[in-house]
């Protein structure tokens, strides 16, 4: 296009603007994606300093109270041996964001540098790509099962039962959901490359690794952090199905995929049991996607344009 | 085209190699025992009897090639034995990959799966497809109108909500409360006439909603992405500077080049279909393949779970690259030479 | 014909449970039922699971079955041997079966003891991996009197002489059938195994793995007016829940087995009128074990949750009997009944919970929490609360690894009574293990029940038939596991008493059940009493069936398929 | 003369240098053939001299610039700079030659790094190489450049995008300046610009080199701009050199008849007496070169020899070099 | 010639006060601001500008074919043999666009549908303006892809555009333009990403056919040099407004807009006296926030004085049909020293 898009800026008074800051007034005008960062703030809020003000044990039984309404007491209400819901589902929560944010990290990590040496270094391009389709061929919930299964008892016994866990859990979802990233960050770096400015680097003598730390990869930044919002949505629901399949934390500790799979059979007797672990879920993953959609926007150049 | 197809299927062969002894041997590294699910009254030397019975006296190693022989050559034969009614070398003492729970062929059992699956699955898929793309177009067609927004959340809505939660809702709703739809899918059921037809649909209504809606929000999202790439794209400018009609415009020249994009993420999709929905088949009782993966891993069923997977594994790397072969197809800038 | 006299003699045996007015045969069109763990075998003897062994039990029989109330009544057999009767031989050694002699298999050929002989043979071949095979421990051989009597001869006295051939889990097989499938060529006979001929009120017409079975009639069944039903649906897979649900809220299904769910949604589902939750108790108990040994992780492998004779290995803290009574007092079962089961369980004191002639009487104290007392033990104990509340004795606290399987009710259990605990000073970490790891039975694995490397377990055991004497011998010394037997072994606890022992080694020498009763009951006592077990819950089978549904008489002792000859349409 | 640079010293020297592409195809990838992207190119470039190189798209002038600073390994030839032979060097040692070759790229969008504000952009070099300087030192090093260039020095931490494209070329000229470079290959600069911001680039360029002392390769297919600014015009095609004379010879004789052609397909303001000669047909596939003479299937003088024998690349007895049979 | 046509035929498209707005996120972009122009039969138009000057957006929006929004006409009418344009239906405007009014952009790699055969693509317009069957339709494609100068027309019908290089795909779409024998044909810098001596195949080809299909022709184009071969009249244009307009010859000869003026001085020659240094216009070229109020050439004027800040000034005529928007009168010397 020629006239049409007026992209060049006026030269008269640039307000003085970083790219991230252009990224963020960008952001700032997708309505979607502001409310599911404000929803999404505030559920990451609750669940940090929730337990702090609501201090009821989420363990604490009391068998006095089972299976109660909403109420002022308990306004999330109880489950059938009298734990209150609104502390399980903050104390879920905790560790439903915490697998959801720390898998995608993994996931991104490895993504990233697989993508990235992929991209890069040609020579290891064909071994890293059909790696990478060995791991896109790996059917991925039933390996993911077994190897529960088989590491979880061995991680348990080194890091304890919840740290263990939470470890498992972590490293399988990222290790079975990097591919995409390196898929996306690999083509990325492949037009990257061929960018007269990382050209321009070589020109200067400017070292390999430099190369890739300063000019690749703050430019492959946006389609990663697009691919870990996805990436947190898609930990968050295999967290939450593992656990719905009884395959994930053991019952005493409490994750909202957990929740809903304890509560699934009280679904018409107390629904708040299934009702409040679903919403946030779905309201999580949501506002995740919602996040994803609006980074997507604001950081695709041409969008950024008009 | 057909050179390139070759290489690529070259190239699967280590990978699916690789694959098999990933599967295996991660299946049998697993701690479980084919005799845990037992109650506790059978004693310990009949267990170890049962153990030996199930071929587990031999090394990993020796127990690996058996596999892949049975796979690969024994259960083929087999698979065509049935479907021919021809008798191909020694098909009595051939040794076919045996389930532990059910001491049957594993082949058997998937071959008998595979039509539930297939339908709802299946059906879901194309119900899928049927709705995303229209919805896609439109939505990309009018970008931030109301339409768009709607489905754009609907279909953000779709993938945000895992399918075990919205398929109980349904239950609870449509067969618990309003009693509309079986909550429990007849996999004999047959059809014959117009009654039985119509509960076949009532019974396929609620799994294949819930995974049309799963799957439709994703193909739709692809299809809207790769509608505006294309909708501003010269060439369009030039269909109109050519006085086509708008829809003309819209539905030939934009549509097919968007699509290509999107059926090959169909295509990729499809290991899906056989692959089944596991939370889904398991929920509505359709018991298809991702409910026999299921029972096989809640079982220690190993053999089954092996199987299953590596097939599976097969289907990925197949449609990876039939996804492949359709964008050469699709697309005549491609050429894979 | 004696035939028909034989028959007339068996459907009296049954007719106090028999429904109305004798109907003809398939009248009553389709039963169907839901089993949500799908069975993958119709043969019992390749898979010793519940839902296999149940739905074979509508297509093959033993010689003899329990009743609902527990007693032994014939199937295949004309009559029960019994010492009175000559059937069982004075010395104990042998025992003769009369056969039915009208009984034809569902091929149209008569059934005779050439059958029940084949089946032995087939279930002791050491190639074939049979499931059962513990049912003719002690069978040293079994001949064919005559086509219609069958003589089983023993290795040693046996004062109870009934388990081979004997209840659903021991039915006959047709040798015609399975000549071909012996050894190690058992596994392969799917055809067999899937659609075995059989002497039942039904035959299989298809069997889906896993899925659905579908049954007819059986044509030559021996009682032309039965059953009821023309066809059976036989539905597995999915969870409790939806069985439960399908049966007493939509009316899909007529029968669900096995439905383990939370009381409350059991009651509230049963308020909906479309159905029944019908219940049946027989031995299965869930317990808390206490470990006699020393569990410490710093002790090598051939130390730790090791038994010694010597006594140095004994538990440092739960070697107190105090401390065991304290932890006993400070649970209240009823409560747990309440939650986690509802009437599909009641609180026990005992292990050895039926049947009833077994069951003692001298422990109900259990069943009242008393955390004043507990507190008082501990005091006595020396265990006195520190600045946490935990108590502590010679600067050790009082705590505890309480582990148990992976499922729902289990882990709420451990919650309420880690809770309980803590009330009377006893820190407790909680453990659960994946049920297939921990009954797995891998002795390099550190989580089986029979390592036992905690100081509490907690899971349900029971023993199948009537007869309690293989199951209270499981306490005697020699069959703690140890690395020697390569962890195997019953007596979980480690327990060991001389007194014990000596009325194990009685009760396996006494004959008549009066006798017999007494000695179970003893041992039951010291048990209980020594507080080696801390019993909960005498669980109970509990199924449901639409009110349309008759003739259900639920068993806990056999199949709950056991009479489906009888069921029938409630009109 | 132009072959060997006569006005001073000869600071570039290419012999023989040419650049192929393997081309893999079938089922285990073999190597199938090449794309002869540069083939078999010599030329001089004299200290301070501007060396022009035009040439149509695909004919390899920029592959040759980056091959000549080494941003590619030749695949055969020579390359010196200052008499050294830097083309085999590896590694550090071709690093520490960075310092003394620098290049000017043709898209200014692209060739900075959108992320980095242009303080850092023109600092990089120094950071690589000048790590005796201070923080402070580069700073004022890098505020210098940008005066140096004709830009506000306080600009130096705003973002590329702030820019216009004129000026962000002339941080791109800063950066290549940075180090203080003999020779500057300058790579379609611009190219991507408009008409009345290309003079004020080529008229900056003109100044540095005046006063700098700089040497540039000069790759632009605007054949006035490089009548304007270049000393000698090196014309290539399809991967060869097909001419290479002093400015004001080629643009008034050219000899190839190649050179004619692309003089006379340019559009001017002035009328020009010149028969306008339009050549037929599309520059083949670098792939899949004619034989003997490249230009062959479109030269109007093509003979029968022409497909048969390779013109060899001759001195003329003015001093110009030319590849062509019929060039006299 | 020209005089000669304009006493015989009334202006094919004649475009008066054309005024086009983009909405865009904090305000809106002036592209075209009062833009009045006319074509004849036979004439072409050439039209000169840097990118932002509005010379292409204004001839997108007077056919409609800027994406709406963003863009908006906002003023202004545009007569095609006396209908107004811009008045039109959907219709109507549709039959115009391909039928009447043929168009060539840019980039011909972007410039065609990848997935159609180049035969479909030029079949379209005749099927649907001229309701040809398919066989007359390829028929007509044929002939038309033979009248651009591709070799073996028939066969190269089934082509894909990739098959194509970019010449040929140029070639390709200004067979696309003249499908239906438009009365006028409107070229959006056709050559600029093609190479000098492509450009020059094409620059005959489009001579060529215009003398023989007597059309209309509007040239777009930032290079001087190519309009000073073609055009019969040249129209400059700065800041969305038409800064002059003239004969070629004349506007050559005496260049009266001090942006025009500049323009022809920072060219080097190809020719003549090579010139020591290149004039240079200070600063860029302006985006308009609003309707301009003064001369916006003015910062960059080296002719500037008050006025000029103060008015923008109006299109006026100095005689020889020359027209120019400029307070300023250059010294009557005849032709400026360039």
């Amino acid at each position: 296009m020629t006239d049409a898009t007026a992209s060049a800026p006026v030269a008269a008074a640039p307000a003085h603007r970083s790219l991230w800051a252009d990224v963020w007034r960008q952001f700032r005008a997708h309505r979607g994606a502001m409310i599911g960062a404000g929803v999404f703030g505030f559920i990451l809020l609750a669940v940090i300093f929730g337990p702090m003000l609501w201090t009821i044990d989420p363990g604490e039984t009391n068998l006095r109270a089972r299976n109660q309404p909403m109420s002022w007491a308990h306004p999330f209400g109880t489950d059938n041996v009298g734990r209150d819901m609104l502390a399980q589902v903050l104390a879920g929560g905790r560790v439903s964001l915490a697998v959801g944010i720390t898998a995608m990290a993994v996931s991104m990590l490895i993504g990233a540098a697989i993508g990235v040496l992929a991209g890069y270094f040609r020579r290891l391009d064909g071994p890293l790509m059909r790696l990478t389709e060995l791991f896109l061929a790996l059917p991925i919930l039933p390996l993911l099962l077994v190897a529960i299964l088989l590491f979880r008892d061995t991680l348990r016994a080194n890091f304890g039962p919840e740290a263990g866990v939470f470890l498992l859990i972590v490293l399988i979802i990222g290790i079975t959901s990097w591919m995409q990233t390196a898929r996306i960050v690999r083509g990325e770096v492949q037009t990257l490359k061929e960018r007269e400015f990382v050209l321009a680097a070589q020109s200067i003598g400017t070292k390999e690794g430099r190369v890739i730390t300063r000019h690749i990869l703050p430019n492959v930044l946006s389609p990663i952090m697009v691919s870990a919002t996805i990436g947190i949505a898609a930990a968050i629901i295999t967290e939450s199905t593992l656990s719905f399949l009884g395959l994930g934390f053991p019952p005493d500790f409490p994750t909202w995929g957990r929740l809903l799979f304890d509560g699934k059979d009280f679904m018409t007797r107390s629904p708040g049991r299934v009702i409040w672990p679903g919403l946030f879920i779905s309201l999580t993953v949501l506002s995740v996607n919602f996040i994803g959609d609006g980074l997507r926007d604001a950081m695709d150049p041409r969008i950024r344009g008009r | 085209m057909l050179r390139y197809a070759a290489r690529r299927l070259l190239i699967s062969i280590p990978t699916l190699l690789a694959i098999s002894f990933i599967v295996f041997a991660l299946l049998d590294l697993a701690p479980s025992d084919p005799t845990a699910n037992l109650p506790l009254t059978i004693p310990p030397e009949v267990r170890e009897k049962i153990r030996l019975s199930l071929g587990l006296g031999e090394p990993f190693i020796i127990r690996y090639f058996k596999w892949l022989e049975q796979f690969l050559i024994n259960e083929p034969l087999a698979v065509l034995e049935q479907m021919t009614g021809l008798t191909i070398g020694d098909s009595e003492n051939r040794l076919r990959v045996l389930s532990w729970a059910t001491r049957s062929p594993v082949t058997d059992l998937i071959v008998e799966r595979l039509p539930q699956t297939l339908w709802v699955v299946g059906m879901s898929y194309v119900v899928a497809v049927v709705i995303a793309v229209p919805l896609g177009v439109i939505s990309a067609y009018r970008q931030y109108s109301l339409f768009d927004q709607i489905g754009t959340f609907i279909s953000m809505l779709g993938f945000s909500i895992p399918t075990f939660f919205t398929g109980l809702l349904l239950i609870v709703i449509f067969s618990v409360w309003l009693g509309w739809l079986p909550s429990i899918y007849d996999t004999t059921h047959v059809v014959e006439d117009w009654d039985s037809f119509w509960f076949q649909v009532k019974q396929m209504a609620m799994p294949t909603m819930v995974l049309a809606l799963a799957n439709a929000s994703q193909i739709s999202r692809f299809m809207r992405a790769s509608m505006l790439d294309n909708l501003t794209q010269d060439y369009v400018r030039t269909a109109r500077a050519k006085g086509v009609r708008e829809r003309t415009v819209v539905l030939l020249h934009v549509l097919r080049n968007s699509l290509i994009p999107v059926v090959t993420v169909i295509a990729l999709g499809v290991p899906t279909i056989f692959g089944g929905a596991i939370v889904t088949e398991q929920i509505f009782r359709v018991n298809g393949i991702g409910a026999l993966l299921i029972t096989g891993i809640e079982s220690n069923d190993i053999p089954l779970v092996q199987t299953l997977t590596f097939i599976f594994a097969i289907l990925i790397v197949v449609f990876n690259l039939i996804a492949d072969l359709l964008y050469g197809v699709l697309d005549p800038r491609i050429r894979y030479d | 014909m004696t035939g028909l006299k034989h028959l007339l003699a068996a459907s009296t045996a049954l007719a106090f449970c028999a429904g109305p007015a004798l109907a003809e045969r398939g009248a009553d069109g389709e039963l169907k039922i839901i089993y949500w763990q799908a069975p993958s075998t119709m043969n019992p003897f390749l898979s010793g699971g519940t839902k296999e062994v149940e739905a074979a039990s509508m297509v093959i029989e033993p010689l003899a079955r329990y009743s609902n109330t527990g007693e032994i009544i014939p199937a295949l057999a004309a009559e029960i041997p019994t010492l009175e009767n000559g059937g069982i031989s004075e010395d104990l050694k042998s025992i003769t079966w009369k056969l039915k002699t009208d009984v034809l298999w569902s091929d149209g050929t008569p059934f005779t003891a050439a059958d029940a002989i084949f089946t032995w043979q087939y279930c002791t071949n050491p190639e074939g991996g049979c499931a059962q095979g513990a049912y003719f421990d002690g069978v040293a051989n079994m001949e064919a009197l005559d086509p219609h009597t069958l003589k089983i001869t023993f290795t040693e006295a046996k004062p109870f002489p009934y388990t081979a051939l004997v209840g659903s889990e021991s039915p006959i097989i047709q040798a015609a059938q399975f000549a071909e499938c012996t050894g190690s060529r058992a596994p392969e006979c799917t055809e067999q195994n899937f659609n075995p001929i059989g002497t039942g009120p039904f035959r299989v017409v298809e069997f889906r793995a896993n899925d659905v079975i579908t049954l007819e009639a059986n044509p030559n069944y021996r009682d032309p007016a039965k059953p009821a039903f023309a066809t059976v649906t036989f539905k597995g897979g999915g969870d409790a829940e939806s069985a439960a649900r399908s049966v007493l809220q939509t009316g899909e299904f007529d029968y669900a087995w096995n439905l383990q769910i939370s009381p409350e949604v059991l009651n509230e589902m049963e308020a909906a009128g479309q159905g029944k939750v019908v219940v049946a108790f027989a031995t299965s108990v869930e317990r808390i074990l206490v470990n006699f040994t020393n569990p410490d992780p710093a002790l090598g492998p051939d130390e730790r949750s090791v038994w010694k004779e010597d006594g140095s290995n004994a538990h440092p803290i739960l070697s107190d009997i105090r401390v065991r009574k304290a932890l006993s007092r400070a649970i209240d079962p009823v409560i747990l009944t309440e939650i986690g089961y509802g009437k599909t369980g009641r609180p026990t004191c005992n292990v050895l919970p039926g049947p009833d002639i077994y069951v003692s009487t001298a422990n109900e104290a259990c069943k009242t929490q008393d955390l004043e007392e507990a507190k008082a033990l501990l005091d006595e104990a020396g265990w006195v609360p520190g600045p946490d509340g935990v108590r502590v004795k010679d600067g050790k606290r009082l705590s505890f690894l309480y582990q148990t399987s992976t499922n729902a009710v289990r882990q709420e259990f451990q919650a309420i009574i880690k809770e309980w605990w803590s009330e009377i000073g006893v820190e407790t970490e909680l453990r659960n293990i994946s049920a297939s790891v921990f009954f797995g039975g891998d002795p390099n694995s550190p989580d089986t029940f029979q390592k036992f490397y905690a100081d509490i377990e907690m899971y349900t055991n029971n023993f199948s038939g009537v007869d309690p004497e293989a199951y209270m011998a499981q306490w005697t010394c020699e069959k703690a596991p140890r690395p020697a037997t390569q962890w195997q072994g019953e007596n979980i606890n480690r327990f060991c008493s001389a007194e014990y022992d000596a009325l194990a080694a009685e009760f396996s020498r006494t004959a008549g059940l009066e006798a017999r009763a007494e000695i179970a009951k003893k041992m039951n006592d010291i048990l209980m009493q020594e507080y080696v077990i801390i019993p909960l819950i005498h669980r109970g089978g509990t199924s449901a069936h639409a009110n349309s549904l008759g003739g259900v008489l639920i068993n806990d002792w056999d199949s709950e398929l056991w009479n489906i000859a009888d069921w029938h349409r409630v009109k | 003369m132009p072959l060997d640079a006569a006005k001073t010293e000869t600071l570039v020297s290419v012999r023989g240098l040419s650049m192929h592409f393997p081309i893999y195809a079938g089922i285990f990838r073999r190597q199938v053939g090449v794309i002869k992207a540069v083939d078999d190119v010599s030329f001089d470039i004299g200290r301070g001299e501007t060396l022009g190189v035009v040439g149509e798209s695909g004919c390899g002038k920029s592959t040759t610039g980056r091959a000549v600073i080494r941003l590619y390994k030749p695949t055969a030839g020579s390359i010196f700079i200052d008499g050294k032979d830097i083309s085999k060097t590896e590694g550090d040692a071709l690093r520490r030659l960075r310092p003394s070759m620098q290049m000017i790229f043709q898209d200014p969008q692209a060739c900075l790094n959108p992320r980095m504000t242009v303080g850092s952009i023109i600092a990089e070099p120094l950071d690589e190489h000048r790590r005796d300087m201070s923080r402070a030192e580069r700073q004022e090093k890098v505020r210098a450049l940008l005066d140096q260039v004709g830009m506000n020095p306080d600009f130096a931490n705003r973002y590329p995008h702030e820019f216009s494209g004129g000026q962000r070329q002339r941080i791109g000229i800063a950066r290549a300046l940075a180090l203080d470079p003999k020779f500057i290959v300058c790579d379609e600069p611009i190219a991507a610009l408009d008409v009345s911001i290309q003079a004020q680039v080529v008229n900056l360029l003109e100044d540095l080199q005046d006063r700098l002392g700089l040497t540039y390769l000069f790759i632009s297919h605007d054949l006035s701009m490089v009548r304007h600014i270049a000393d000698r015009v090196a014309v290539m095609y399809l991967g060869k050199l097909v001419e290479l004379a002093s400015r004001d010879a080629l643009y008034e004789s050219p000899r190839h008849p190649y050179t004619k052609a692309l003089l006379s397909a340019v559009p001017t303001v002035e009328k020009r007496s010149v028969e306008r000669i339009i050549l037929q047909g599309d520059v083949p596939s670098p792939a899949n070169p004619p034989s003997g003479c490249v230009f062959r299937t479109r030269c109007p003088m093509a003979e029968a020899r022409c497909a048969a024998e390779v013109p060899a690349f001759r001195k003329l007895a003015d001093g110009r070099g030319v590849a062509c049979h019929f060039a006299a | 010639m020209t005089d000669q046509r304009e006493a015989a035929s009334p202006p094919v498209l004649d475009v008066r006060n054309l005024e086009t707005v983009f909405r865009v996120r904090d305000g809106q972009v002036h592209a075209v601001n009062g833009v009045s122009f006319s074509v004849r039969e036979g004439e072409l138009l050439g039209v000169v500008g840097e990118s932002g000057s509005g010379k292409s957006v204004t001839m997108m929006s007077l056919m409609g074919l800027l994406p709406s929004p963003p863009a908006m006409v906002t003023g202004g009418e545009v007569l095609f043999e006396g209908r107004d344009v811009l008045k039109m239906t959907k219709q109507e405007m549709r039959a115009l666009r391909g039928g009447d009014i043929g168009f060539v952009f840019q980039d011909p790699m972007t410039s065609l549908n990848p997935v159609f055969t180049v035969g479909f693509q030029i079949m379209e317009p005749l099927r649907v303006h001229l309701g040809l069957s398919k066989a007359r339709a390829r028929e007509r494609a044929a002939e038309l892809l033979a009248l651009v100068g591709i070799p073996s027309p028939g066969a190269r019908l089934d082509d894909y555009p990739h098959q194509f290089s970019g010449g040929m795909r140029q070639r390709v779409m200004i067979a696309i333009a003249l499908a239906c024998d438009p009365k006028v044909l409107i070229a959006d810098e056709p050559t600029t990403a093609l190479d000098v001596t492509i450009q020059a195949q094409i620059l005959d080809l489009v001579q060529k056919l215009r003398t023989e299909l007597g059309m209309a022709v509007i040239w777009i184009t930032h290079d001087l040099g190519v309009v000073a071969g073609i055009a019969d009249r040249v129209m400059v244009m700065y800041g969305g407004q038409v800064a002059e307009q003239a004969p070629v010859a004349e506007l050559f000869a005496r260049p009266q807009h001090p942006y025009t003026r500049a323009l022809m001085q920072t060219l080097p020659d190809l020719g003549g006296a090579r010139k020591e240094r290149l004039l240079t216009i200070a600063g860029q070229p302006p985006i308009l926030r609003a309707p301009p109020s003064s001369c916006p050439f003015a910062p960059r004027c080296a002719h500037v004085h008050a006025k000029c800040r103060e008015a923008n000034p109006p299109v006026l005529d100095r005689g020889a049909r020359h027209e120019v928007a400029c307070w300023w009168t250059p010294p009557q010397e005849g032709r400026d020293a360039a």
